[in-house]
């Protein structure tokens, strides 16, 4: 079976597609807004792929990956919504 | 009390992290324990213990299949209007009341809101919470207030409070 | 029969990861695509990984992870969309010009 | 002072010591799974800075200043170095001296354990040192200008 990176092609492919509207909506974006809600999305997408990497190839500590980056990802967005308010961290 | 809920609560998820826990990882897990207990001890809920009161546990597990039928329900309306080809929304910011005063259930009537079906919080200041919503139909707080907000309500307020 | 079942909440995950992809080209101002996207993609992957949960069993490495990578998203989440909800409104990005009402830029004018 | 909004203050709660634990559990694991002392120090930096986005700079610089993550970011060069020299009673410089158990269980890497939590407490406070003076630094300047 064709597979990219241990995945079967008929779910990479529509993982890949979404990654693609993400990236066309990181480069589009009208403000930088638009191009962290993007981020955010691509960040949850990763997830995705990671646990799919793990079933697949038979590694389960991919699942590691998997929740660090849900970690660092929610914190990058709350670093760039409070970098958004415009606010300095001391008040 | 509190630190003790905390060493229970990252034991377990110790335990979680290490499947299948040998007695040597048991005991690492609980000396990493004592020291997040002691890092984060006023930044827990205040009293853990009461969530295990049965009436609450009754109510959560009858708040579960409701909130995971407004969270499908909202699935199904983003589709319906990313799919129609002439866009069928009507933005808007509307204001609502809610009556919790306790902020562990004012996250969580927030995150609930968030995702249900064609609204996200924008922010609570004091008893008022903004809701941006898709489908505006009245601009009353009251009538927003009871179509939006209280069918949460019921249920957290007796979980949390 | 599992494989069947977790089969089809994977079919559901990618389905909804991408309409709120979709969503997030189609929508015409920031907050609208905010709520498409972040709706569809927690439930999406969340999903996903409850079908590992299907595949491998409650009590496996994979199982009690994805329990917990459930549980840390299904928290998160609606957080960061709102924690970006309100820091694009406080900057000043412009809803679409076909909103019906704005209850909170009133009241934040009217404060000051 | 106040930081951002309670719903955000309320998530932090749950979440900050889940994300502590798993940093830590990153940097004992080192030589089991993916992750060791740098990527387990990363995480648990990211945990302070969540807590000082979220809560305002006060509730953590109380307990970690600039100087105190110095101190604690020297402190964790030392154990690395004292794990190394004492690897001469066995006869040379980074020598495994203490016993290796199974294969593919917790306790299987000699002195691996004590060199990763060297390296995590390092790189966890080397980091939010970094992240204390940025900070700093903007509310300097800022004073500076009026």
């Amino acid at each position: 079976m064709t597979t990219i990176s241990g995945i079967p092609i008929y779910i990479s492919v529509p993982l890949l597609i979404s990654c693609c509207l993400c990236f066309w909506r990181i480069i589009r974006g009208p403000y930088s807004a638009d191009r962290i809600v993007a981020l955010d999305m691509f960040g949850i997408l990763v997830i995705s792929f990671c646990v799919f990497m793990a079933h697949y190839t038979d590694t389960p500590y991919l699942m590691d990956i998997a929740i660090s980056w849900a970690i660092l990802g929610f914190i990058g967005t709350l670093a760039l919504a409070k970098y958004l308010e415009g606010k300095n961290l001391d008040d | 009390m509190q630190q003790f809920g905390l060493f229970i609560t990252s034991l377990i998820i110790w335990s979680i992290l290490t499947w299948i826990p040998s007695a040597e990882e048991m005991s690492f897990g609980v000396v990493i324990s004592i020291i997040i207990a002691f890092a984060f001890n006023d930044l827990f809920s205040h009293n853990p213990i009461q969530i295990l009161h049965p009436r609450r546990l009754f109510y959560t597990l009858l708040y579960a299949p409701v909130f995971l039928f407004y969270c499908m329900l909202a699935n199904f309306d983003v589709a319906y209007r990313v799919l129609h080809p002439k866009l069928p929304i009507h933005p808007g910011i509307v204001r609502a009341k809610t009556t919790l005063t306790t902020d562990v259930a004012r996250a969580f009537l927030a995150n609930s809101i968030s995702l249900t079906p064609g609204t996200t919080t924008v922010d609570i200041i004091d008893d008022n919470i903004y809701i941006h919503w898709l489908n505006v139909t009245t601009t009353d707080t009251d009538e927003i207030t009871k179509k939006l907000v209280t069918r949460f309500e019921y249920f957290l307020k007796r979980i949390f409070e | 029969m599992t494989n069947v079942l977790g089969y089809i909440f994977i079919v559901i995950g990618l389905a909804f990861d991408l309409l709120g992809c979709l969503g997030l080209v189609r929508m015409p101002d920031m907050h609208t695509r905010l709520q498409a996207a972040t709706k569809s993609l927690t439930l999406g992957t969340c999903s996903i990984l409850f079908s590992m949960v299907i595949f491998h069993g409650i009590f496996s490495v994979m199982g009690l992870k994805s329990i917990l990578c459930i549980i840390f998203i299904g928290l998160t989440a609606p957080t960061a969309a709102h924690a970006l909800s309100r820091g694009a409104h406080l900057y000043g990005v412009k809803l679409w010009e076909k909103t019906v009402v704005d209850h909170y830029l009133e009241d934040r004018t009217a404060k000051k | 002072m106040n930081g951002m909004t309670p719903i955000v203050k309320t998530i932090t709660k749950f979440v900050g010591s889940i994300i502590l634990l798993f940093g830590l559990y990153l940097i004992v694991h080192g030589h089991l799974s993916p992750g060791g002392g740098f990527e387990g120090g990363v995480t648990v930096a990211a945990a302070l800075i969540l807590i000082t986005l979220a809560y305002g700079k006060d509730a953590v610089f109380e307990t970690v200043d600039l100087v105190g993550a110095f101190l604690l970011q020297s402190t964790g060069m030392l154990i690395f170095l004292a794990f190394a020299l004492l690897g001469f009673t066995g006869g040379y410089f980074l020598l495994n001296f203490l016993p290796k158990g199974k294969a593919f269980t917790f306790l299987s890497g000699g002195t691996i354990i004590p060199f990763t939590v060297g390296i995590g407490v390092t790189a966890a406070f080397a980091l939010f040192g970094i992240f204390i003076v940025l900070v700093s630094f903007r509310i300097f300047k800022d004073t500076e200008k009026k």
